[in-house]
């Protein structure tokens, strides 16, 4: 009996929260939601713009997993983006989902949740797939937000109001274009034996990227791949890989290690130094972390694909301001200008210097006015 | 030799949250001799001990140990002043070697570069220690766990006596809690053996028993409890089990302490028969007949194979050869869920292993028997358990507080009058009693035999495995001994002409 | 009486013979995890040459097991107590990150080097010590308390450098990876050091004594006044010790200080710990069982890669695998209770 | 007997402590961000909770009789993938096809546990890594989405029923359901009496099996309803979108009380359980804790409230 009282407690408690937090709901779902949250924070419709409320803007940047340098470079830009505005207006909320659908798709909400309609979010997602949850849930809260590398099926922005837009260095692509450059580079032009670690089983990016290792692959038939397995994100493991592998075809048979992201890579390089490969075995991989340019510029590292963070974030983020202001319509733009490719920047000895310059050393200057200069090339969406 | 006193407490009172435990109790214990400590569950024999090892601090009142005033913090504690206990449910570690249990947590005595234990050396010293209680052929290297309950009895003893010898005290006090419970008559008059010698070399015992006889054969001086109170003590040569009991319970004990007028003549209906009966490596060639209402007794010493027949009839093991009837169809048991269908349930040996299930509520204790029957489709109503389990609180007058309450705040007697309710409650034809009254006070003792009488009554037939040879001679309407895993004797047992024990004894060694 | 004590002694003696039998069973199911073992190497063997090699069976899969080995020679011991641990990843990874920020690196000036090692696994240790206080004081369940701990130690882990790990440059440590004896890394090296200690800690002292006994039945060791919470404090420590010790080989093999150091390491090393067959409710089993386990679980891993099972299947495999030597190396006796 | 009325009285208050460290959660983040208790963050919490909830629910009884389940994240990641492929195929029928494989996986574990005596760890940890494979090769290695046209299988479940999301009323109808069973039911007797003390449970004629394996597939069940529960949410199925639940789901009913080691323990508290660990992760992401600080305060969190919901009334009681 007791139990079955606590129980009704604890039920009467939740929806008596549910209650007192929104006198006077009604209408139906969709609408009352969005109009609660007005009540809740009081925000004006975007359009008549947000000065003239005190109110800040919540800038929602949902991630992977916060331990990549890569997210952490795209949280500078956005924070240099609101010192460029002011600071006070705004509110970086960071937050990684550690490869879970499920968990960005909450944190997605529970940011909405908190800022109301004053929220945009910049959003890479875990899987392709959460694009489409997402999609639904901001526009029933009005929310803009922006996805980067990968849009999920059906899901296209310009069938949205609050889908602002998608934006990709082009995985697929740019990483085709590093496998090829470094085949050419084998002893033997276009002729080797490579082998592949993936990253975690059925994710998404790891996917595109081997993907585009394929493309390459199928241009240059005479470069074979040996075996490729999942490394799981997880550098250890890709060590292990490296040191069964060494054994299994002999350290003279491989002529490169094609890593699905940069810690995979740097991982392998430490194990090919224990054994005084490195260097020898050319190795890829993904993101241009700092340490994998490093890499590249002491010739342990063949090369990786870095994407532009500073761009992605701090223009992307730019962009999506502007929407929330009301200066910018979305739905009035092409769709090139809603799915776009941003500059790729595929990292070989060739080009490692002036990144450094411009990068690494110095911090690159971000033109925030002129955010859709981050556009390189639009993205035809099938 | 000159007896000093060794051991004495003054005015020990015992309060828990409320309830008084043990109510000013003195007690003196002269070196060299054996002090028994009889009374029944409940009466405070236990809590008296455990404030002696310092399990638990008195309420009030003072100990004394050699002279000096003593007021242990733990065992240890007590082992260093020179008092060890063997406790009732055996206190060694299974995986552990003899020697490892002998010498657990003083393996300092044998360390060997910094951290390390010298085990040889251990082995050496245990093999001592075991050969001065005279079990020398025990290998200290064997895992306790492969031990029969005898050796293990030993190893305690063994165990208790080196952790006293720690204490520097000349003479020693030794608290033996129930010791012979497990142990077979050879076993028995072995222990004793021991204990005569320990008390020759000036060292004091504390003996708790339920067999009166067994306390009277070994013990110089008796005290008797009574609901936490010191009834008196009486020196044993001048007392007899009559004035014991009376001392105990309160009143006198009679010629029909085991209800044997009540003792009905079975049906002739056959409801269980069994042929050829086998298990490998316990019994053999097993053949009887239960008739309805009859009370079916089965003696013979540990390992004569009876607990196996048991376990085997419940369906707790599969025999290896020969088959069970009945009423004319065979039965091959899968589970003791199976025999249950078949109306065959037990009231198991081991009450607080197998018997009882401790933090469940009475009243859910006594219906898991018979769940099917008192659900309405699958609705269990909790009306119906309390109203069952009242029923049979105040039927077998359970002392408790509620239907609600715990059974691990029953006593004994009233956990096992528990367990008798839930085979009842299971509406069986054939009840296994596993020494039924085991660990029960004579107290309740009696009303667990009344209630076995009337079960036959009822036309419920019962097989008994007797704590006692008497008892389970008295009990039954026939008795069947068996040894080595044979059938050596078939015995009737009527009303006014029980056949004499030494007798039935003769046919189990 | 003549006929049947003739007959007895053959009742005596089909007693002794089924006990004997059941001995040898006994006997039997204990080697099944090695002959297991056997049966892989042959396996995988016989379907690539190159498994088979001195270079891939030595050099490569005793370099595999190294960190596997030593985090397992740590649950171990909580296992045998009856209890378990499921901080290893979080405790690995923040080892590894703290260690990264103590020695020379690139992210800040500190250069303690051997000090900072030191100075890492005694922080571990403190670290369990606190885990092993919350358990007995608190009277937490293991469970609940190491899953936690684990959280906490990853959030530390991630705190120490905020996405931008730290580079190590610390000869000293790195060389535990690339300076070689006898053909394996120095860190293997420890890991089997590791494990002497631990085989050590079981058979020669009576903590080891203590941790069955408490596996076995936690009330008698109370009884016989053994302070049984100051021995689960030190095997949490213990514990806390090897997570610390095989955080710190993670950073040398990594050349890098991060959270990666300890992901995927909690179910393997449990499996290792499990299948060499320690039982999950204690009291039974060892480090050498464990050994045994860790070079199951890595031999499998490399084998599946070397043979070129399907990457997906790769895992099923495992868990079959599991579960029948649990099935083959278990005595089922009717009465005995399983949880 | 006080000793026993103490019990009583302890019991109540597990229940009651969990309540008010939820209402406490509730309030503190409440005040720190008013939009917390904003409905429609309330809605999210609901909707959270509801796969985890469900999860727990099936565990709680396993974890009563002293058992416990490694398997529920694999089998919640493998039914949201069976759910999605098959949803254009079969349509409604996919939810039988799910719910079924859930038993089946449940069966499996329940045999392997009382027929081969296989301890429950090991043999759901095996069933685990089994279907995660199997799950890969059932997704062609990828999250698959739920075609659009197939969304109307599962929107029902996303919209809300008033306040209250309609997948968040399943998972309480489920808890319901669990704890009548509980209550009122001759199993639940036998799922406390097995856990309380198996061997007694034997003697007195209980099919320990039987209702193992009951018990079990039950659970199954439990975690593939979960399962499909993700892809309301997602509108997608992942192979490991579960991977992550399998202990929180454990450490959630052991948050609420219910002693690992068996025969104790409430339906009640495992809601509280999860409630109190959703609130917390929804808590910090609203009141905007930082995301390098957030495992440190969930950990943190997680061990209070494990303290204060515990019983540890009986100071006898073995905690392992």
């Amino acid at each position: 009996m007791k139990k079955l009282l606590s129980v009704s407690i604890a039920l009467i408690m939740v929806l008596m929260l549910a209650a007192c937090s929104n006198e006077g709901d009604s209408g139906t779902e969709k609408k009352s939601t969005s109009s609660e949250l007005t009540e809740s924070s009081e925000a004006p419709k975007p359009t008549e713009s947000a000065e003239s409320t005190d109110e800040k803007l919540v800038i929602g940047i949902s991630v992977r997993n916060i331990e990549n340098p890569y997210y952490v470079q795209i949280y500078d830009a956005v924070k240099q983006f609101t010192e460029y505005m002011g600071e006070e207006k705004f509110d970086i909320q960071f937050i990684a989902c550690d490869s879970s659908d499920d968990q960005q798709v909450s944190d997605v909400q529970a940011m909405i949740a908190r800022g109301g309609k004053n929220t945009v979010i910049y959003i890479d997602p875990n899987n392709a797939a959460v694009c489409s949850s997402v999609a639904k849930i901001c526009e029933e809260a009005g929310v803009y937000w922006c996805s980067v590398w990968s849009y999920a099926d059906g899901v296209y922005p310009y069938n949205f109001n609050y889908y602002a837009f998608h934006q990709t260095p082009g995985q697929v692509e740019s990483e085709k274009e590093l496998c090829l450059d470094m085949f050419s580079q084998f002893e033997e032009a276009n002729k080797g034996k490579i082998l592949a670690i993936k990253g975690l089983e059925g994710n998404t990016a790891s996917i595109d990227r081997f993907a585009g290792l394929n493309e390459a692959l199928k241009e240059a038939p005479d470069v074979e791949l040996l075996d490729s397995q999942n490394g799981d994100w997880n550098p250890q493991t890709a060590q292990t890989l490296t040191t069964t592998w060494l054994n299994k075809y002999g350290a003279d048979e491989i002529d490169a290690i094609w890593c699905a992201n940069d810690e995979m890579a740097l991982a392998v390089i430490e194990t090919l130094k224990s054994q005084g490969l490195n260097g020898k075995i050319k190795v890829t991989g993904f993101d241009g972390i700092t340490d994998a340019v490093n890499a590249i510029k002491s010739d342990d590292m063949f090369g990786t694909v870095g994407a532009n963070p500073w761009l992605e974030g701090g223009q992307g983020v730019a962009y999506l301001y502007a929407c929330w202001k009301g200066d910018l319509d979305v739905t009035s733009l092409s769709e090139g200008e809603r799915c776009f490719y941003t500059e790729p920047q595929i990292l070989t000895k060739e080009n490692i210097d002036d990144f450094i310059k411009d990068y690494i050393d110095n911090s690159p200057e971000i033109d925030f006015d002129n955010y859709m200069d981050m556009i390189y090339a639009p993205l035809e969406l099938e | 030799m000159e007896h000093t006193t060794i051991f004495s407490c003054k005015n020990i009172t015992k309060d828990f949250s409320g309830m008084r435990a043990l109510d000013s109790i003195d007690m003196d214990i002269k070196s060299g001799e054996i002090v028994g400590l009889i009374g029944e569950n409940g009466a405070g024999k236990s809590t008296l001990l455990k404030i002696i090892m310092g399990f638990q601090p008195a309420t009030s009142g003072e100990m004394y140990m050699n002279g000096e005033r003593f007021s242990p913090a733990g065992t240890r504690d007590a082992n260093y002043k020179g008092i060890g206990m063997v406790y009732q449910e055996q206190s060694l570690i299974t995986n552990l070697t003899v020697a490892q249990n002998i010498y657990f947590g003083f393996e300092k005595k044998f360390r060997q570069f910094g951290i390390g234990v010298n085990w040889k050396e251990m082995n050496e010293q245990a093999r001592r220690v075991l050969a001065e209680v005279g079990s020398g052929e025990i290998a200290p290297g064997k895992k306790a766990g492969e031990l029969n309950f005898a050796t293990r009895q030993m190893v305690e003893i063994a165990k208790v006596l080196n952790s006293v010898r720690l204490s520097n005290a000349d003479h020693y006090l030794i608290l033996l809690d129930e010791p012979t419970s497990l142990l077979n008559d050879n076993e028995i008059k072995l222990l004793f053996k021991q204990v005569q010698k320990l008390k020759e070399e000036g060292h004091s015992i504390v003996f708790v028993s339920h067999r009166l006889d067994e306390v009277l054969e070994l013990t110089d001086r008796i005290y008797v409890f009574k609901d936490g109170k010191g009834v008196g003590q009486v020196e044993t040569k001048k007392a007899d089990e009559a004035t014991l009991y009376e001392m105990m319970v309160g009143r006198s004990t009679s010629g029909e302490y085991f209800k044997i007028e009540k003792q009905k003549e079975p049906g002739d209906e056959i409801v269980l028969e069994v042929k050829d009966l086998a298990l490998k490596g316990a019994f053999k060639e097993v053949s009887f007949q239960l008739h309805k209402g009859e009370a079916f007794g089965i003696c013979g010493v540990v390992g004569s194979g009876k607990e196996e027949l048991c376990s085997v009839l419940i369906g707790d093991d599969k025999p290896t050869a020969g088959t069970i009837w009945q009423n004319g169809s065979q039965r091959k048991f899968s589970s003791p869920a199976d025999a249950l269908k078949h109306g065959i349930i037990t009231v198991p040996k081991e009450r607080r292993v197998e018997g009882i299930v401790e933090i469940r509520s009475i009243g859910d204790n006594i219906i898991i028997s018979n769940l099917d029957e008192i659900r309405q489709g699958c609705y269990l109503s909790p009306g119906k358990i309390k109203d069952i389990g009242e029923q049979w609180i105040d039927r077998l007058s359970i002392k408790c507080t509620g239907v609600d309450a715990l059974v691990q705040s029953l006593s004994g007697g009233n956990a096992q009058k528990v367990v008798f309710a839930r085979a009842l409650q299971s509406s069986c034809r054939i009840l296994i009693l596993n020494h039924p009254t085991r660990g029960v006070d004579v107290g309740a003792k009696e009303e667990i035999y009344t209630l076995i009488r009337e079960i036959t009554a009822q036309g419920i037939s019962v097989i008994v495995l007797g704590d006692t040879l008497d008892e389970c001679i008295a009990l039954s309407n026939t008795v069947m001994v068996m040894k080595d895993g044979f059938v050596t004797k078939i015995v009737d047992a009527p009303k006014y002409n029980k056949p004499d024990q030494v007798k039935v004894a003769q046919f189990m060694m | 009486m003549q006929n049947s004590s003739k007959e007895s002694i053959t009742i005596a003696e089909e007693f002794i013979r089924e006990t004997k039998k059941q001995e040898q069973r006994a006997i039997i199911m204990k080697l099944v995890p090695i002959v297991l073992l056997i049966a892989l190497i042959i396996i995988f063997g016989s379907i690539t040459p190159q498994f088979l090699t001195v270079s891939n069976l030595y050099s490569n899969i005793l370099e595999q097991l190294s960190i596997l080995l030593v985090t397992s020679m740590g649950t171990t011991f909580v296992i045998l107590m009856g209890g378990i641990d499921l901080s290893t990843e979080g405790m690995v990874g923040f080892a590894g990150c703290f260690v990264g920020l103590l020695v020379q690196n690139s992210a800040n000036d500190m250069n303690l080097g051997i000090l900072g090692i030191i100075i890492t696994i005694l922080f571990s240790a403190l670290i369990g010590a606190g885990i092993g206080l919350i358990h007995t004081k608190l009277r937490l369940p293991s469970f609940i308390i190491t899953f936690s701990a684990g959280y906490i130690a990853q959030g530390l882990g991630v705190l120490t450098y905020k996405g931008i790990p730290a580079a190590i440059l610390d000869e000293g440590i790195r060389n535990l990876y690339f300076h070689k004896i006898a053909g394996l890394p120095v860190l293997t090296w420890i890991a089997f050091v590791v494990f002497f200690i631990a085989l050590f800690l079981e058979k020669k002292t009576a903590f080891g004594r203590y941790v069955f006994a408490i596996g076995d039945n936690e009330k008698i060791p109370v009884m016989s006044g053994v302070n049984v919470n100051k021995v689960k404090i030190l095997v949490f420590v213990w514990t806390g010790i090897c997570f610390g010790i095989a955080g710190i080989m993670g950073a040398a093999k990594l050349g890098t200080s991060q959270i990666y150091i300890g992901q995927d390491l909690l179910f393997p090393t449990l499996t290792a710990v499990v299948v060499g067959g320690t039982s999950m409710s204690g009291g039974q089993g060892g480090v050498v069982n464990t050994l045994i386990g860790v070079l199951i679980v890595t031999v499998l891993q490399n084998g599946m890669v070397m043979a070129g099972v399907p990457n997906e299947l790769q895992k099923g495999v495992q868990g079959l695998i599991i579960i029948s030597v649990i099935v083959l190396s278990r005595r089922r006796s009717r009465k005995q209770i399983v949880k | 007997m006080m000793q026993l009325k103490n019990k009583v009285k302890i019991k109540v208050n597990s229940t009651i402590i969990g309540t008010i460290a939820l209402i406490l959660l509730v309030g503190i983040f409440g005040m720190v961000n008013s939009s917390f208790l904003a409905s429609n963050n309330i809605g999210n919490i609901l909707t959270d909770i509801s796969p985890l909830l469900t999860m727990a629910i099936g565990v709680t009884f396993i974890i009563m009789i002293g058992s416990t389940d490694l398997s529920i994240g694999a089998v919640c990641s493998m039914s949201s993938v069976l759910f999605v492929r098959y949803a254009e195929l079969l349509g409604p029928g996919a939810y039988l096809l799910v719910i079924v494989f859930g038993l089946f996986s449940g069966l499996i574990v329940g045999l392997l546990h009382t027929q081969f005596k296989v301890p429950s760890f090991i043999a759901s940890l095996g069933i685990m890594s089994v279907w995660q494979s199997l799950s890969l090769v059932f997704s062609n290695n990828g999250t698959i989405q739920l075609n659009p046209k197939q969304w109307y299988l599962t929107d029902w479940m996303g919209s809300k029923f008033g306040l209250l999301p309609i997948v968040f009323l399943i998972s309480i109808i489920v808890a319901m359901v669990y704890l009548f069973l509980q209550t009122r039911t001759s199993f639940g007797k036998k799922v406390f009496t097995i856990g309380a003390n198996e061997r007694s449970a034997v003697m007195s004629g209980i099919p320990c099996a039987r209702t193992k394996v009951l018990i079990f597939s039950l659970a199954g069940a439990c975690y593939a309803a979960a399962g499909i529960m993700f892809v309301t949410k997602l509108a997608s199925g992942s192979p490991n979108l579960g991977d992550d639940f399998t202990l929180l789901a454990i450490a959630a009913v052991a948050l609420g009380g219910t002693s690992l080691s068996g025969g104790r323990g409430s339906v009640i508290n495992t809601l509280i359980g999860v409630a109190i660990a959703m609130v917390i992760r929804n808590g910090m992401t609203v009141t905007g804790v930082d995301g390098f600080w957030q495992k440190i305060v969930f950990g943190s969190i997680i061990i209070i409230a494990a303290y204060m919901t515990t019983d540890r009334s009986n100071k006898e009681q073995v905690i392992k």
